[in-house]
C-alpha cells in the first residue's frame, strides 16, 4: 500500500456549525473532560478530525447574554417583549477566537462526541468553567481524519503523547471496528496525564502504557516502546513484549504495517525517524495555533517537505509524515 | 439612567431598510464587506453561505508571482485581539485568474482584489493583468515593505504612497481603493497625498505592528517576531482613524478594524465611513459578513434609519472638531 | 440651616476592598437586584454613597479562573498541589473596568447591602449573569453621602427618576430613622422601571409614584408632583394632595424644607430649578462614566458652578445643586 | 503539548528573588511603577497600601500653572482597554511641592514627577522648580500639544523632542525620562533623538489616540472626541516599541502599556524593559503596583530568575532581529 494511495483515504468533510449542549464536564482543575450533545458534528466526522470550539455564543444575533452560567441569565429581548438598549449582541472577547479541540470520542449513534483538554490558557480556562446544560459554540468536523484502517496492511500502531491520547479513542474505535489489528502505546510524564487513555482502553485495544516517571505503566519514552515494537515485529527478533499485545495473532498479522502518531512534536519527529528507518508509513498529528481553523487565515502553517507550506487545518492536522518537516512548534 | 435615543429627522417608515450602497459607479448588496486575507478567495466560506448575497469579498493580498509567507507562527491571541503574520503568502495573480475568480464568478460574487507588490512595478503589473476581467476593482495594500526604500512600508510617507497609487492608477481603469497603514504619525497626511494621486476610495485601517512573548520559552511568540494586530482591540484607533480621514478627503472611505456586531458597523458609519469591511470577525463567525449586515438592518429599523447614507457621518454633524 | 452646615453632613468613609458573596440575584432579563454579604461595606456605608462593582474576581493573585459560574471550575493551584502552567491570574478583560452602583440598602446589622441595576451594556451584562453563592469584587463605600437628615429643618423630600429611585432606599431608612419627617416621589418611563420603589415603601415612608404613561400612580412627570407638594407646602395653598403624605402633621412638619434627588440629568436640573425659586435646600446625585471611583483619573469631573471641576466620585456624588452645573450628561 | 518551559542558566536558587532594580544611580525597591495620571499624588491609595512599599511613584502630569482640563465625558470603556481626555487636569507644580510632596516624603515614597508644558519654556520652568527638591527623576510627557508648532505634539518629530528634552536637560540635574508617544511612523527616530538630547531613560508607551461613539445619542462618548487608549488592548503595540527601542538606545527603558498581571511585567522585562509602569490597572485593583510586583517575585522563584535584570531582554537572546 503506498503512502498516496492512504493518503487518499483521509477523509475531509463539509463542515457545519453547531451550537451543542454541554452533557457533563468533568476535570480535576487542569484536565477536563467534555461530552457534548453534537449531533450534526457527531455524523460527520472520522477520528483524526477536530472541531474549533467557543465557549461563549459568539456570533449569533439575539441571543442572550454572554455568560452560558445559567439562571440568572440575561436577555435582550425582555420577557415582556421590549427591547434592553443594550446590544442585541455582545461581542465575545475574552477568548476571541475559537480553540482547536481534537475528536476523542465520536458516537454518531447517540449523536454525541467527547473532548479530552488541558487548561494551558485564557480559552481553555474559560471553557473549563463552562457548566452542563450550557451551550458551546463549535465548527466541525474540521482539518483531514487519519487514512481508513481498512486501506494499510499489517498491525496499526497508535502514539499518543500527552493530550495527544485522547484522539487516539476516536482512533482506535475506527480500527477496531474496520477490523484492523491495533496497538497502542500512550505515553505521558505522569500517571496524572494519561487523560484519554481510559477511552482508548475501552475500545479493546492492547495498550502499552509509559510514563516519564514510571508512576503509570513502563518507565520511558514512548519511543522505547516503540523501538521495542518494531524490534519485535521483525520474525527475526525474540525480544517480545508478551503483556503488551495479548490477542496478536501469527504472520504478518503480528507486523506492524503503520503507525498514527499524535503529541508533542519533537514526539512526532523521534516516531517519524524511527518509522523511515524501518519503513514503516506514519501519519503525524500536528498542532498550530490556529485563528480560523477552516482555511482561511494561513496562520497554521507547517513547512513542507521540498519547500513552501501546508495548512494544518486542512492539508492536515494528520499528515503522511515524510511531508512536513517537524520541529517548527 | 438619562441615555435617550436621538432619532434622525426621517422618523421610521414602514418598510425594511435598504442595505445597499452605491460607491464607485456601482451598487453594492450591503456595506459589510470581508476584508482581505481574512476569507481567502471566498472558498471556505461557500458552504455555510450564499457568496452572492455579500456586498463584495476582498481577497487575499495578490502578488505578480506565488508568495510563499514567513516561516514559524504565524497568529496568536492577546487581549481583544489578535496577530498575525502571515507574509502575505498568496498564489500569485495568474492562479487567481485562472482557478479562483471563474469559480466565484459562476457563485455571482463580487471582487475587490488587495494586490500587493515589493516593487511599484509589482503593484502595476498585477493592476494590468486584472483589467477587464470583470473584478469590481482593486484595493492596494501599501502595507508592504519598500524594497527601494530599505523595508519601509510604502504607506509610511505620503510621497511613496502617492508614488505606488500614481503607477497603479496609470495601470487600471478599475475603482482604485488604498489601504492605508495605521502605523504612521499623520494618516490623513497619507489620505489626501494618495487621494490626489487619484485613488477613488480608501481603506481605512490596516493592522497595527504589535508583538508578543512566550515567556517560558523566552521568545516573540511569532516566527516573524512582529506582527499585525487586529481584532476589537484596534477599533477606538481605527475609528479616529476613519473620522480623521473622511474629515479630510472627498473620496468614500471604508473603514475597518474590530468590526465584530453591527452596532460597531453603525460606529464607522457614523464616524464617516460609507462602507465598512470585518476582518477577524470572520474566524470566530464564518458569516460574519452576513450576521454582521443582519444587525445593521436591524438598527436601522428600529432608528428610523431608512438608507444606509443616513447613518454615514451621522456622529459628526454635532461635536467638536 | 444653611447649605454650607448640610454640606459638612455629608459623610465620605474610607473605603475598603471587599470580595462579596451573592446572596440572592434575582431579575426579569432588564432590572437586577442583587444582595451581598459585604460586611465591611455595609458598616461603613451611608446613604448615597456607591460601591465599584466587578463581577469577575479580578487583582487576586491565586484566585481560580475568571468565571464565576460554580461548577466545574478551574484553579490555578491543583488539587494535589501542583501548578497549572496557566497564568496563576488572567486579568479580567470583559468587562476591564468596575461598574459604579448605588447603595440602595444596607443593612450593617445583617453585613448586607443591596443594588438594583439595569443591564445597559457590557458591565452590567456581565454582572447580571454572575449566580448565587459566587463573589463579586467590591471597593466601598465610595462618595460621599446624602447630608445628616436629622442636620435638615421641615419635610425631607425625596425624588427618584428611573434607576434613581434605589438609592432612595437607603435614604429614606436613614431619615426615618433620625426621626425626619419625610416624603417620596418617585417616577419612572413606565411601572416595569419603578424598581427600588418597593424598597423605598418599605421603610414605612409615603410615597407618590408617577409614571410618563400612568401604567403606575399618577399620569406626568415627578417635576408635576414636586410643584404640587411646593405649592402645597405652603401655608396658603388649598391645594392638598391627601393621599400623599398621609402621615403628616400640622404647621412646619408640612413643610418641605430640603430636597435630595437621584436621576436622569435633565430631571435633575429641574428639580434644582424649582428648588432655587421655592429657596428649598437641594441636593443632587450626579451619575458619570467613571474608570477608578476612587478620586484617582479625573475621568468623572461635572463642572463646577464658577468655573473648574468637581470629581463625581469623590466629592459628590451627592451635590448642592447649586455646587454644580447641570446637563452635561 | 509540547510548551516545556526554558529555564535560564541560572538555575532555582533557595533564596527568594530581589526585585530591587537599580536606575539612575540609585535603587528602587521594585520595578512596577505606578504610571503618571493612574495614581494621582498618590494620596487616594494611601488607604489600602504602603506608599514606601513602590517602587516609584509617577505622579500626575504637572504643570508651572495649574491646568483645568477638558469639559464633558472624559473616559468610556472600550474593549479591552479604555480611553482618556482628561486634558491633563492638574493642580500646577507650586501646589504639588506645598501639598503633595511634603505629604509623600512623610510617607516615605519615593517620587518621580511627570512634567507637562505647552511651550519648552513651560517644560523647563517645572523642572527648574523641581531641582534641588528631592525627588527622584522627571517624567517629561512629550505628548502635550506643542503651541507653537500649531498643536501636533512635541513628541511626534524627532526635532520637537529633541528640543524639548535638551531644554528641561539644561535645567535639571535629576535623571531624566523621556516619555515617548506611540502615535508616531518611527518611535526608533525619536527614541535615538531624545537620547542624544540628554534623556536618561525612556518611557514607553503613553496612550494611542483613539475614539468611539454613542450610536444611540449620535456622538463621540468624549467631550474632546478623541482620547488616549490604554489598557491590555494596547499591550501588543506597547511592547512592540518597547522591543524596537530597547534595541536601539543604550539608556534603560521603561515598559508601559496594558501590564495587568506580573506575566505581563515579564514580558515586558524580556522584551528589554528594566522596569515597567501601571496604569489602568490601579483603577481595577488600587493595589495592582504591589499586586504585580508579588506576581513578578513568584513567577522569578518558580523559574529560577534571582535578579530582575536577568529577565531584562531575555527573549531578545535568541531568535530574529
Ligand atoms: C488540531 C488541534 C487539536 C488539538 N487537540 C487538543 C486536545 O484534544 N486537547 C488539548 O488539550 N489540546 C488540544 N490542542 C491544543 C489546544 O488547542 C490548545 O491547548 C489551546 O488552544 C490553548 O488555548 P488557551 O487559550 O487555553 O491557551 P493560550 O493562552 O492560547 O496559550 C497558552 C499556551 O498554550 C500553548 N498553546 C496555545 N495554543 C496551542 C496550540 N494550538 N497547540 C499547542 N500549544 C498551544 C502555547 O504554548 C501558549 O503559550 C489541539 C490543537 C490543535 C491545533
Ligand atoms: C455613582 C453612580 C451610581 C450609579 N448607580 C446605579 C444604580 O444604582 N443602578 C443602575 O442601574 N445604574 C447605576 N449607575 C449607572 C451605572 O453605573 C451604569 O449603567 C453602568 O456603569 C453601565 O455599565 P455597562 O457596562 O453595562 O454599560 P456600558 O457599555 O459602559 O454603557 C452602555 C451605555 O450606558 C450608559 N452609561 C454607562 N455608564 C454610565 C454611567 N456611569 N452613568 C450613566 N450612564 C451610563 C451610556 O449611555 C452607555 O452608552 C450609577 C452610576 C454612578 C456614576
Ligand atoms: C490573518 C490576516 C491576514 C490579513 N491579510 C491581509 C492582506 O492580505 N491584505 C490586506 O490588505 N490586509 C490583510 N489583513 C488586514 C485585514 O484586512 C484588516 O485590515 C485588519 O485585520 C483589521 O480588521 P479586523 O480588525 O476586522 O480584522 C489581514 C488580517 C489578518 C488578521
Ligand atoms: C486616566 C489617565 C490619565 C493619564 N494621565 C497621564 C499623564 O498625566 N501623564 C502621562 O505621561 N501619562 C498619562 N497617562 C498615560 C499612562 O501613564 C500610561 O502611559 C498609559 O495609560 C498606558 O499604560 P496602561 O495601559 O497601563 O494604562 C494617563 C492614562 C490614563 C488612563
Ligand atoms: S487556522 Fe486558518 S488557515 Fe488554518
Ligand atoms: S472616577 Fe476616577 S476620579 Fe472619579
Amino acid at each position: 500500500m503506498t503512502m498516496r494511495t492512504l493518503r487518499q483515504t483521509q477523509v475531509q468533510a463539509g463542515w457545519v456549525r453547531e451550537r451543542a449542549r454541554v452533557l457533563t464536564h468533568d476535570g480535576d482543575g487542569e484536565i477536563f473532560k467534555l461530552t457534548l450533545a453534537a449531533p450534526a458534528v457527531a455524523r460527520r466526522a472520522t477520528a483524526g478530525q477536530f472541531v474549533q470550539i467557543h465557549p461563549l455564543p459568539v456570533g449569533l444575533p439575539g441571543q442572550p447574554g454572554p455568560a452560558p452560567t445559567g439562571q440568572p441569565r440575561p436577555a435582550a429581548v425582555m420577557s415582556n417583549g421590549q427591547r434592553s438598549q443594550a446590544s442585541p449582541r455582545p461581542a465575545a472577547l475574552d477568548p476571541l477566537l475559537r480553540r482547536p479541540l481534537s475528536l476523542c470520542e465520536i458516537r454518531p449513534e447517540a449523536g454525541e462526541i467527547s473532548l479530552i483538554y488541558r487548561v494551558v490558557g485564557r480559552g481553555t480556562r474559560a471553557l473549563s468553567a463552562v457548566p452542563p446544560g450550557a451551550m458551546v459554540d463549535l465548527l466541525g468536523p474540521l482539518g483531514r481524519s487519519f487514512p481508513d484502517p481498512r486501506a494499510g496492511q499489517g498491525r496499526l500502531l497508535l502514539i499518543g503523547g500527552g493530550l495527544g491520547i485522547p484522539p487516539m479513542a476516536a482512533a482506535a474505535r475506527w480500527a477496531v471496528q474496520g477490523g484492523r489489528p491495533v496497538v497502542a502505546i500512550l505515553g505521558a510524564r505522569t500517571a496524572r496525564y494519561l487523560a484519554g487513555a481510559r477511552e482508548v482502553a475501552a475500545t479493546g485495544v492492547p495498550v502499552i502504557t509509559v510514563t516519564d516517571d514510571g508512576s503509570a505503566g513502563e518507565r520511558g519514552l514512548v519511543t522505547d516502546a516503540l523501538d521495542r515494537l518494531i524490534g519485535m515485529s521483525e520474525p527475526a527478533s525474540g525480544d517480545r513484549a508478551g503483556a503488551a499485545a495479548p490477542d496478536r495473532g501469527p504472520g504478518t498479522e503480528d507486523r506492524i504495517g503503520e503507525v498514527w502518531a499524535c503529541g508533542p512534536e519533537p514526539m512526532l519527529a523521534a516516531v517519524k525517524e524511527r518509522c523511515a528507518e524501518a519503513g514503516i508509513p506514519c501519519f503525524v498529528s500536528v498542532e498550530r495555533f490556529m485563528a480560523c481553523g477552516f482555511g482561511a487565515c494561513l496562520g497554521c502553517t507547517v513547512p513542507k517537505a521540498g519547500g513552501g507550506y501546508l495548512k494544518t487545518c486542512q492539508d492536515g492536522p494528520v499528515f503522511p509524515a515524510e511531508e512536513v518537516v517537524l520541529g517548527g512548534f | 439612567m438619562g441615555s435617550e435615543s436621538v432619532r434622525p429627522a426621517g422618523g421610521s417608515g414602514g418598510s425594511a431598510p435598504d442595505l445597499s450602497v452605491r460607491l464607485f459607479g456601482r451598487t453594492f448588496k450591503t456595506p459589510v464587506w470581508p476584508a482581505s486575507g481574512c476569507f481567502g478567495y471566498g472558498r471556505e466560506f461557500a458552504g455555510v453561505m450564499d457568496l452572492s448575497q455579500i456586498g463584495a469579498i476582498c481577497v487575499k493580498g495578490t502578488a505578480i508571482e506565488p508568495w510563499d509567507g514567513n516561516p514559524g507562527i504565524r497568529v496568536v491571541e492577546t487581549p481583544g485581539g489578535m496577530l498575525n503574520a502571515i507574509g502575505l503568502q498568496n498564489p500569485g495573480v495568474d492562479h487567481f485568474l485562472t482557478v479562483d475568480w471563474p469559480w466565484l464568478q459562476e457563485r455571482g460574487a463580487t471582487v475587490i482584489v488587495n494586490i500587493v507588490g515589493r516593487t511599484v512595478d509589482e503593484y502595476a503589473a498585477v493592476a494590468r493583468r486584472l483589467e477587464g476581467t470583470g473584478v469590481a476593482g482593486l484595493e492596494l495594500n501599501i502595507s508592504c515593505p519598500n524594497v527601494k526604500e530599505g523595508g519601509m512600508a510604502f504607506g509610511t510617507t505620503p510621497r511613496s504612497a502617492a508614488e505606488v497609487t500614481a503607477a497603479v492608477r496609470r495601470a487600471t481603469t478599475l475603482p482604485l481603493i488604498v489601504k492605508l497603514s495605521p502605523n504612521v504619525t499623520d494618516i490623513v497626511e497619507i489620505a489626501r497625498a494618495v487621494e490626489s494621486a487619484g485613488a477613488d476610495g480608501l481603506s481605512v485601517i490596516n493592522t497595527l505592528m504589535g508583538m508578543s512573548i512566550d515567556i517560558r520559552r523566552r521568545r516573540p511568540h511569532l516566527g516573524n517576531v512582529f506582527g499585525g494586530l487586529s481584532g476589537p482591540a484596534i477599533k477606538p484607533i481605527a475609528l479616529r482613524m476613519v473620522w480623521q480621514v473622511a474629515g479630510a478627503v472627498k473620496v468614500p472611505v471604508i473603514g475597518i478594524g474590530g468590526i465584530m456586531t453591527g452596532e460597531d458597523a453603525v460606529e464607522f458609519l457614523m464616524a464617516g465611513a460609507s462602507a465598512v469591511q470585518v476582518g477577524t470577525a470572520c474566524f470566530v463567525d464564518p458569516r460574519a459578513p452576513l450576521t454582521i449586515a443582519e444587525e445593521l438592518a436591524q438598527f436601522m429599523a428600529e432608528h428610523g434609519y431608512r438608507r444606509v447614507g443616513d447613518l454615514v457621518g451621522a456622529a459628526r454633524l454635532r461635536g467638536a472638531l
